[in-house]
């Protein structure tokens, strides 16, 4: 279980990645692995957006990160769990989030995966404000759910 | 004998400052916190609190040395 | 949209990367991305196995899995989507199957995955082998549902 | 004027057989293609059939060319 909140850019793979090497404890266990990556859009409700600054609580993104960890760990069988967010200035492409779940089967996997990537957009304390292309700036009020399609 | 009372995101800008500290007084509910550090602005319904870092209603009650955040609706993931 | 049967071991990690990269016409658009990695573990219901073959029905296989990304695309707001599976011989902790998915929202990334998933293991035919560490073989008699934890 | 059968994983192994050639005859349902090529073989019903790679029921009627498959419950993924 890993959780880090980081200020540079991250390669989602590369992270995976080195995180199973450094887990071969877990090999020959894991049947399935849900991944959730939430992206940087160059466009968000009809205006382009050249950029956003991500702000946080420090300290309480922590706890509630690990209190969701918790409860996810208590109602599914999950080998491991790993998860990174961004913080400060993000580019368009860029991943923001990472959320990857390793399990024996895939139910476990899928239910986590989701479940954490829900309780992260209504619980952990991070704010988005956009820099759009004319050079406005507006925070995001609200994150929508996820369960139904926008 | 203290709380420290902090903001973030769209209210901190809009108040203005990012962090008050107030005399602690018995019984004080979140709500009171609020009204002390901003007399003149009402609290809005959406704004979340969280006190020592766990959400909490408004009338939660608040002990001395608490920290006691107010912040908008979360956008992160 | 890309649909590969293959029979070499392959890294999902460079499939998904490789994939990306050749197709930046989805920059910007991609909000959500969703990953499932189904792998081979090294026991099944209390028994070692030693490695897997999987058969399938060529032709076939492409029709049906064809059929539900077609579903799945006609369901959810879909930029683009990746499915590599896996026949012949497999080893422990080698990957069998790989389906990711990349929208602008996360609901329409994590259903469509979800649904494609579980068409695959319910309709695409595929049939494994296993073989066992004491040297017997069997078949896996069936596939479980997805949607509640074994 | 004929229909060619297939067998798939464990089924080919009890069957000993991955393939058959029948005659077509009109009105031919895909029970009637098993009973032909399995005369001694009940077909069980966990068996999913595939005509021409489309999963269909027992009662299907087959044409003239079809390719019929059958095979166990599909363990992919």
């Amino acid at each position: 279980m890993t959780l880090k909140i980081i200020t540079q850019a991250f390669d989602p793979y590369q992270e995976i990645q080195r995180y199973q090497h450094a887990h071969p404890e877990n090999l020959g266990h894991i049947g399935a692995t849900n991944i959730f990556i939430g992206t940087m859009r160059d466009f968000n409700e009809n205006v382009a957006v050249k950029g956003m600054t991500l702000e946080h609580y420090p300290g309480m993104t922590e706890k509630q990160l690990d209190n969701i960890v918790v409860e996810a760990h208590a109602q599914w069988q999950l080998i491991d769990t790993l998860i990174i967010h961004r913080v400060g200035t993000i580019l368009p492409n860029e991943p923001i989030v990472l959320v990857a779940i390793w399990s024996s089967h895939r139910g476990d996997a899928f239910d986590a995966c989701r479940y954490i990537m829900e309780a992260l957009k209504s619980k952990a304390p991070f704010w988005k404000k956009e820099h759009l292309s004319n050079n406005d700036e507006r925070w995001v009020t609200h994150n929508s759910t996820g369960y139904k399609t926008p | 004998m203290s709380i420290k009372v902090r903001y973030f995101a769209s209210l901190k800008e809009s108040i203005g400052r990012s962090e008050d500290t107030l005399s602690f007084t018995p019984l004080l509910t979140v709500s009171d916190v609020w009204k002390l550090a901003n007399p003149t602005i009402a609290l809005s319904e959406n704004i979340l609190v969280a006190v020592n870092m766990d959400y909490v209603n408004y009338d939660f009650i608040v002990s001395d040395d608490d920290i006691v955040a107010f912040f908008p609706p979360v956008t992160g993931g």
